[in-house]
């Protein structure tokens, strides 16, 4: 009942201040049993579905979620390259809820961010290595832009940023959408006589090099990036001003304002800066796993690293166990996609497994509420000794 | 027929489904919860809506339940948010997803005869020049909205569970001192979404269009959420943004049969430009529940 | 049309130095007949992956291409592996992916998922045979074959029809909703107006893009609003939207037309401009399964030669017969290049 | 006993009938125990409380008080102990099931909320139909017969504290309860206010036979409104009393554990006899005309988000070395001035000198920076961030203190908090801990030490000693007058005129946004301050 539950990193801290180191053992004893029971039961819903829906065999989906993102090296090298991008999104809502804000268009700035280094990698002149790093400088640019929309409307017109958020992410598809098909912006320039609607795909030497090869364990290296960037975030949160005074604004604005945090460059900033992550994963993906920018090149990673860290709360490091865990749904789901198990099944199951991993421990939580409550009435059911009053008026 | 009635009559087509959502909607934000599952409430109403009517054979009967359909992610949503809770925002994104899935999937699965609503013509009324057609002559399921968005306003306003609503949303702290169960407040109120919702989903693909297909709530769900918002967080101005955001796509649409050329991603486009810049002169004026989005857990402050 | 993929070929052949390949594992080499199709994995079964960027289940394009080669695959008890809404973005993984359940061929429905080609070559994919149905075609590389088709010459065929159909009924005003305005549906409606045009050269037509290929919604408004304008006959260029649209223009006794596939006879549609990728594809699996399928070349459908692609007027309009002869007429001398859809359609739109 | 009334028709809400003055007590709280984390809030409490009494609850910060009390009230789950009313024992799940069995409180931090009507509010929390009319009524009803008229159908939150206090209350009353409990409800008020407050109470349980509890650390409070006494200390009962056999000084002496000096207990007390505080001023030594202002506040207008002028051509001179006392009324523009004294709110006219040079008022920390330091009304406002460690609420804003240009140095910041933890008394479990675990004054410590620690030129302290025990206060005031002697310009803000005839040197009195007079202590007398204070300039 304190403000732990609130905050997931102290969550841990209190829960375990108050555990007896006896049954520390009976905790993890029954994390592990409530985990397996809601992943179990999210699986057996899916491989219910499946049957019903195609003559695959229920097993289908356990193998090829397996199969798709963790048995082979190849499986689990794709699951990072999934992981990247939803990472790198997920430090920057983390930053930006840290600060109170919670910005919903990382989808969006994810789009502009791709756009924009699309623009520049298939027009910046240069040593490779050199306009590689100005694409990915541009995709944070551009999606920083895109949040400064959203930042400017917030701290000038007072613009609720959910909204604001939500709603640039439509019309941010429309702007690639628009530029895609638009022969003197970026669209393709083939001999084809029906140009589609997406971008040249950027030349090779642009594209991030992978390491390691198919079969075995291969990944682009644009996961160092990511990990670089935990890194960096980390640190910053918890160690610099910076992050102290982020901290203070999310809390308090009011007495953030009265030491001398500005609400608006402060929080400003975060959203600029969450936006600026959002359009840096779009770059990667540009220049590690896509080459080439198309309507729907976000594949919802925007979504999914906002996800991350909602679970994650407004902790940086535990946003990458969470990516990982949307990597590999990404991935076995790709997976089992190609076993002909439709696509929509595909997503039902990366559902039913989200919520299957959100409920453990906040099932934990509400039986330890309940507890609590038993424990008065039992406590009230035993009769303490009557005391002798003092003093009483007679 | 003339250029303004088109236009009218197509706004008030588009606008009805965003208006049975907007009542609910009001309601649940105005409880504390910005509910961004409404997009799968919209979703589940429209598909078991038209499962309904295939099933009895009966528009009414379909109606109802698609309206169920929408409560039942809305138990869903507000149990996970409301009493394990979880992030809501966590929870709608997913739940989105969900209801995508599931109603492709079961559209493939079972095979319907759909029954759309029949068309109804108010007599005198409709002759109104410019008006007439466009509010009297519907499908009558669109009539629907005279009960759902009073009774909206009526329970909010007027009632001692809406007067507990709105306290939840304002102070759930000081709300579940004075005895109220701030998180059965906002789950009741979710629900109440969700039959709105539902009820929404449900008149876009029985009576609106006669038949379900993938994902035909496209985003509306969201448009819905901006309506809210955009209205101040009143009811009144809340069914003006769902009137707004519908009028601006029957123009897009329009618009080229009217023979004005305009750049298609611009029009599509219109109306999120629009919520934006409307936003830009109201948000100033409106205050949002101080509690809105803000998870209640008893023991802080 | 046709030019561009010639050219293509052309590419390919001078490349080649040394002779045509055939016979044993001549990939990536032009002009490979690979060994022991269909089996070509030789692991007992016919597996046929099929990659496709839309839905199939829109009782459209995509449908389409899946429905005919099911209808083959079961004749001949193949197995297929249907992965459809691609995201272009992650063609290439997907494509990864079906190599990995150990399939003979893989299809990919549409230019869209073009990234994908190269996987053909990593190791992933040793051995499989890749067939492409690109539209209006791909480059061409040694290691696919493709199936192309005109959409200048069906869609300007299309509106001949449709202009025979609208003088026949006094219509002067002709209505296309389409989803996101994307070349194919811009050169689609060009060709088509220029159709029209060729027959009532004051006709007039109005375009509507919806944004959303699926959103009946939407695609109603569209559409009641050209109805409201006089439209007389609608085209709905759509996917899951289509059944939607069509239903409105039957309730306010409009004819219509529609797209990919024959559905004379269903409702009272009045014309069916076929260009059903599935036709295409199964004839690509005749081909596969006579063992002749050759990787590296493009095989374009002639409008008036093939049996696909091609427009039919329904028996719902009266005096269908003589109609559809002059329709026939004018696939001819299109097929004869005395008639140039695509430039028409440049004038026409 | 009667259960709260759901159609007034039939049982008026506290009509008169007087209960029987039955043996059994109203109240029977036996062996209640809880544990918050290694802090033992309430141990092994026993508390009786009769019918037709006042009972008071005295104790220091975070003896228990309000734990004990939100116990009974069915907000917390204790960890054992049982709660007995009218001889049946209970289990009070949630204050929905306290209000069945006729227990109602006032809290120490308010429950009503801004954004809804008086009537609203009032209704608030109970079940049946709504009827406004009737509810509003009522609520006129109650403030007829109790003397506590406040407008039905206003917003709360454009009513004073005062006034809001009265709306808590009257929502209590009408709720008919047999127990009602008030949790430091004269903090909030002025000494006319508490006054009506407690004939209120009288008349409750006298004509009523109610039992009432009354939360305080006010001596004389107790002293003069209560009938009997139970004195916490660090979460146990230290003794029980009847009022009419105990004085100040033995309460206090119980409450705290030690002797407390006569001073304080006179702050305490709020007993001033004007020639010994006079003296003691001399004795402290007025820094007089000679030496130079610190803050120089000229001509600031402020005006609120609803246009209403909240400052009205304030000026005001606080010279180093001398505390400014500001009485007045509540809601008579302490809270803006406090508002743009730590930088919160812009100017519409006029501006601020801190030491001669100006300050751009509004911008984020501009006074911090300037050299103000800030005691805020409401600590949890813009007073410390309860959601972050204790230590981290001692630097929030001169991180400098522990920090290098970039990077905030945890074991600096740790050395920091001990050392003002030890300094200033603070009780926490450890520095570790979040803000929020600590109680109101122990809390309110956080902010002094905070503030004075990175040695001010001013410093602005508004109600100090709100919530305040007996130790505190003692403390807070030692504080405060050490602050002006070693130079800094202490400009105190208090509703309680003891307090501000006790510390100040001069006593400024403002109204309506604006200053109506300042007089030297000498000069400084309650009837003319008292009238100042309506409104009457000298
Ligand atoms: N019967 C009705 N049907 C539809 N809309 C109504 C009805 N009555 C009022 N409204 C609209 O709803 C609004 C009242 O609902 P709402 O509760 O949102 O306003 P409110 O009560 O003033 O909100 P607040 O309590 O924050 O002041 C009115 O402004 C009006 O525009
Ligand atoms: N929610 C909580 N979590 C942790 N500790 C708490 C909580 N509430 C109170 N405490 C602790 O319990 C003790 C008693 O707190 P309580 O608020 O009852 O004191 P109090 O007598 O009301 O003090 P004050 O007069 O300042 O209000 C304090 O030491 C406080 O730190
Ligand atoms: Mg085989
Ligand atoms: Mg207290």
């Amino acid at each position: 009942m304190s403000a732990a539950d609130r905050v997931g990193s102290e969550r841990l801290g209190t829960a375990s201040a108050a555990a007896a180191v006896g049954d520390r053992a009976r905790r993890i004893a029954v994390n592990v049993a409530l985990y397996t029971l809601a992943f179990a039961t999210a699986l057996a819903l899916s491989a219910l579905l499946v049957v019903v829906a195609t003559d695959a065999s229920p097993g289908t989906v356990f193998s090829a979620m397996y199969e798709g993102s963790l048995k082979t090296g190849a499986a689990r090298g794709l699951t990072l390259d999934e992981a990247t991008p939803v990472l790198i999104v997920g430090l920057g809502a983390v930053i930006a809820s840290r600060a109170g804000i919670i910005n919903i268009g990382p989808e969006g700035q994810l789009l502009i961010g791709a756009t924009t280094a699309t623009a520049v990698a298939l027009h910046a002149e240069g040593p490779a290595w050199l306009v590689i790093g100005l694409t990915l400088v541009a995709g944070a640019a551009g999606g920083a832009l895109w949040a400064g929309i959203a930042a400017l409307l917030r701290f000038t017109r007072g613009v609720d940023v959910v909204i604001s958020t939500l709603l640039l992410n439509f019309i941010a598809a429309e702007v690639v959408s628009y530029a895609v098909g638009r022969p003197w912006l970026l669209q393709e320039t083939t001999s084809n006589l029906q140009k589609l609607p997406q971008s040249d795909r950027i030349p090779e030497e642009l594209q991030l090099p992978r390491l390691g090869s198919f079969p075995g364990f291969n990944v682009s290296s644009a996961v160092f990036i990511a990990a670089a960037l935990v890194v960096v975030v980390a640190f910053m949160m918890a160690r610099s001003r910076w992050g102290f005074r982020l901290k203070m604004l999310g809390y308090n604005p009011t007495a953030a304002r009265k030491a001398g945090v500005s609400v608006a460059l402060m929080g400003g900033g975060a959203l600029l800066l969450s936006g600026a992550f959002a359009g840096l994963s779009g770059g990667v993906m540009l220049t590690g796993t896509v080459f080439r920018l198309q309507p729907g090149f976000s594949q919802g990673i925007g979504f999914n690293g906002l996800l991350a860290a909602l679970i994650a709360r407004r902790n940086p490091i535990a946003v990458v166990p969470v990516a990982f865990f949307f990597g590999a749904l990404r991935a076995g789901g790709g997976f089992l996609a190609s076993t002909g198990v439709p696509r929509f099944l595909v997503d039902i199951v990366q559902a039913l497994l989200v919520l299957a991993a959100l409920f453990p421990p906040l099932f934990l939580d509400l039986a330890r509420r309940r507890r609590e409550l038993r424990n008065a009435r039992a406590a009230a059911r035993r009769t303490a000794p009557v005391p002798e009053t003092v003093g009483a008026a007679a | 027929m003339n250029d303004l009635t088109t236009i009218l009559s197509s706004a008030v087509r588009l606008t009805a489904p965003l208006a049975f959502a907007g009542s609910g909607e009001y309601v649940a934000e105005r409880s504390g919860t910005l509910n961004i599952s409404i997009e799968a409430m919209l979703l589940a109403g429209a598909f078991f809506g038209i499962l309904g009517t295939s099933v009895f054979g009966n528009v009414a009967l379909g109606l109802a339940v698609g309206t169920l359909a929408g409560l039942v992610v809305a138990v869903i949503h507000a149990n996970f948010s409301h009493r394990l809770a979880a992030n809501t925002f966590v929870v709608g994104l997913t739940l989105n997803v969900l209801l995508l899935g599931l109603t492709s999937f079961l559209l493939e699965t079972i095979d319907m005869t759909p029954k759309q609503a029949g068309e109804i013509e108010i007599p005198v009324l409709k002759e109104i020049p410019v008006l007439g057609e466009a509010l009297f002559v519907n499908r009558w399921p669109i009539y629907l909205l005279l009960v759902v968005v009073p009774v909206a306003w009526y329970v909010v306003a007027r009632t001692r569970w809406g007067l507990e609503v709105r306290a939840c949303g304002e102070d759930p702290q000081a709300a579940d001192v004075t005895g109220i169960d701030v998180n059965a407040r906002r789950r009741q109120s979710l629900y109440f979404c969700g039959l709105c919702a539902g009820l929404g989903g449900a008149y876009l693909s029985v009576a609106q269009v006669g038949l379900f297909n993938q994902n035909m709530t496209a985003g509306r769900g969201f448009i819905v959420n901006a309506a809210v918002i955009f209205g101040g967080w009143r009811l009144g101005g809340t069914i003006a943004g769902c009137f707004l955001f519908g009028a601006a796509d029957a123009m897009r649409l329009a618009l080229p049969a009217l023979g004005y050329d305009i750049n298609p991603q611009l029009l599509i486009a219109g109306p999120y430009v629009l919520a934006l810049v409307a936003m830009m002169f109201f948000a100033k004026r409106n205050r949002a529940p101080a509690a809105l989005a803000v998870p209640f857990e008893r023991g802080l402050k | 049309g046709g030019d561009d993929d010639d050219t293509a070929g052309e590419g390919e052949a001078t490349e080649t130095t040394e002779g045509g390949g055939g016979g044993e594992d001549c990939w990536g080499e032009p002009e490979c007949v690979p060994p022991n199709q269909p089996d070509v994995n030789q692991d007992g079964t016919v597996k046929i992956g099929i990659l496709s960027p839309g839905d199939t289940n829109d009782n459209g394009y995509y449908e389409s291409f899946v429905v005919t080669a099911r209808e083959f695959a079961e004749a001949n008890d193949w197995e297929l592996i249907i992965v459809d809404k691609i995201n272009p973005a992650d063609a290439q993984e997907q494509a990864r992916n079906i190599c990995r359940q150990s399939v003979d061929m893989v299809a990919i429905a549409a230019g869209e998922l073009a990234d994908a080609v190269p996987v053909a070559e990593e190791d992933v994919c040793a051995g499989t045979v890749w067939y492409v149905s690109g539209g209006a075609g791909i480059e061409q590389t040694p290691y696919f074959f493709q199936t192309n088709d005109d959409v200048f010459e069906s869609q300007y065929t299309a509106g001949v029809a449709t202009g025979l159909v609208m003088k026949a009924q006094g219509v002067t005003k002709a209505g296309f909703v389409t989803g996101p305005e994307l070349d194919f549906a811009v050169n689609a409606f060009n060709a088509w107006t220029a159709g029209i045009k060729s027959v009532l050269p004051d006709a007039e037509t109005i375009a509507t893009y919806t944004g959303d290929f699926d959103d009946s919604a939407v695609g109603q408004e569209g559409a009641q609003a050209q109805l409201d304008q006089g439209v007389g006959i609608m085209y709905p260029y759509l996917g899951g939207a289509t059944d939607a649209v069509a239903q409105l223009a039957f309730e306010n006794g409009v004819l219509s037309i529609t797209p990919g596939t024959d559905r004379c006879g269903e409702e009272q549609f009045a014309i069916s401009s076929i260009f059903s990728p599935g036709d295409f594809f199964a004839a690509a699996l005749e081909d596969f399964e006579a063992g002749k399928v050759t990787l590296g070349v493009t095989r374009t459908f002639e409008i008036g030669v093939d049996p696909v692609p091609t427009v039919k007027i329904c028996d719902t309009v009266e005096g269908a017969a003589d109609l559809q002869a002059q329709v026939d007429d004018v696939m001819a001398q299109i097929a004869a290049g005395e008639i140039d859809p695509a430039a028409e359609a440049g004038a026409g739109g | 006993m009667t259960t709260p009334i759901v159609d007034g028709a039939s049982d008026r809400p506290g009509t008169g009938e007087a209960r029987p003055a039955s043996p059994v007590p109203a109240v029977e709280l036996r062996g209640i125990t809880k544990r918050f984390g290694s802090v033992v809030a309430c141990d092994r409490v026993d508390l009786t409380v009769e019918r037709g009494e006042i009972h008071g609850l005295l104790g220091q910060n975070g003896a228990g008080k309000s734990t004990l009390m939100k116990i009974l009230l069915g907000l917390i789950t204790p960890d054992a102990g049982q709660i007995v009313i009218n001889g049946h024992p209970v289990v009070v799940k949630d204050p929905l099931a306290a209000a069945a069995i006729g227990v109602a409180m006032v809290h120490q931090h308010f429950s009503v909320i801004p954004a809804l009507t008086v009537w609203e509010n009032v209704t608030l929390g109970e079940t049946g139909r709504l009827d406004p009319r009737r509810a509003a009524r009522e609520v006129e009803e109650i403030g007829a017969r109790y003397g506590l008229d406040v407008d039905p159908q206003a917003r709360v939150a454009d009513l004073t504290t005062g006034q809001r206090q009265r709306v808590e209350i009257v929502k209590c009353l009408r709720r008919n309860p047999d127990i009602l409990i008030l949790d430091e409800p004269t903090s909030v008020l002025t000494l006319a206010e508490s006054q009506d407050l407690f004939r209120v109470l009288r008349r409750v349980v006298q004509d009523e036979g109610r039992a009432v509890v009354l939360i305080s650390h006010k001596l004389d409070e107790i002293l003069h409104a209560t009938d009997r006494v139970t004195i916490m200390r660090n979460g146990a009962v230290v003794s029980r009393v009847t009022t009419g056999e105990t004085d100040a000084r033995s309460l206090a002496r119980e409450m705290v554990g030690r002797e407390v000096s006569l001073r304080t207990q006179a702050a305490a007390l709020g007993l001033i006899s004007e020639a010994e505080s006079a003296a003691r001023v001399g004795a402290a030594g007025d820094p007089g005309e000679r030496a130079d202002v610190v803050l120089r506040v000229v001509d600031a207008h402020v005006r609120g988000p609803d246009g209403r002028r909240l400052l009205d051509g304030l000026s005001l001179d606080v010279r180093r070395g001398e505390i400014l006392g500001l009485a007045g009324v509540e809601g008579n523009g302490q809270a803006t001035l406090g508002q743009l004294l730590s930088s919160l709110v812009e100017l519409e006219a006029g501006h601020v000198e801190v030491a001669g040079r100006r300050v751009a008022c509004g911008r984020p920390g501009a006074m911090a920076r300037a050299g103000v330091a800030v005691i805020p009304e409401d600590r949890h406002d813009s007073g410390c961030v309860l959601d972050m460690s204790v230590a981290e609420n001692l630097v929030l804003d001169h991180l400098d203190a522990v920090s290098s240009r970039v990077l905030v140095n945890p074991r600096r910041m740790r050395e920091h908090a001990a050392a003002l933890i030890e300094r200033f008394e603070i009780k926490t479990p450890s520095p570790d801990v979040p803000m929020r675990s600590l109680s109101g004054g122990n809390q309110q410590r956080v902010l002094l030490a905070r503030e004075l620690s990175r040695s001010p030129r001013v410093l602005v302290a508004l109600q100090p000693t709100h919530g305040l025990d007996v130790g505190a206060i003692e403390y807070m005031t030692n504080q405060i007058r050490a602050a002006a002697e070693r130079g800094v310009g202490v400009l105190l803000v208090s509703t309680e005129l003891e307090e501000v005839l006790a510390l100040s040197h001069r006593v400024a009195v403002i109204h309506g946004g604006r200053i109506m007079g300042v007089l030297p202590r000498a000069e400084a007398d309650l009837e003319r301050i008292g009238m100042m204070m309506g409104g009457r300039p000298l």
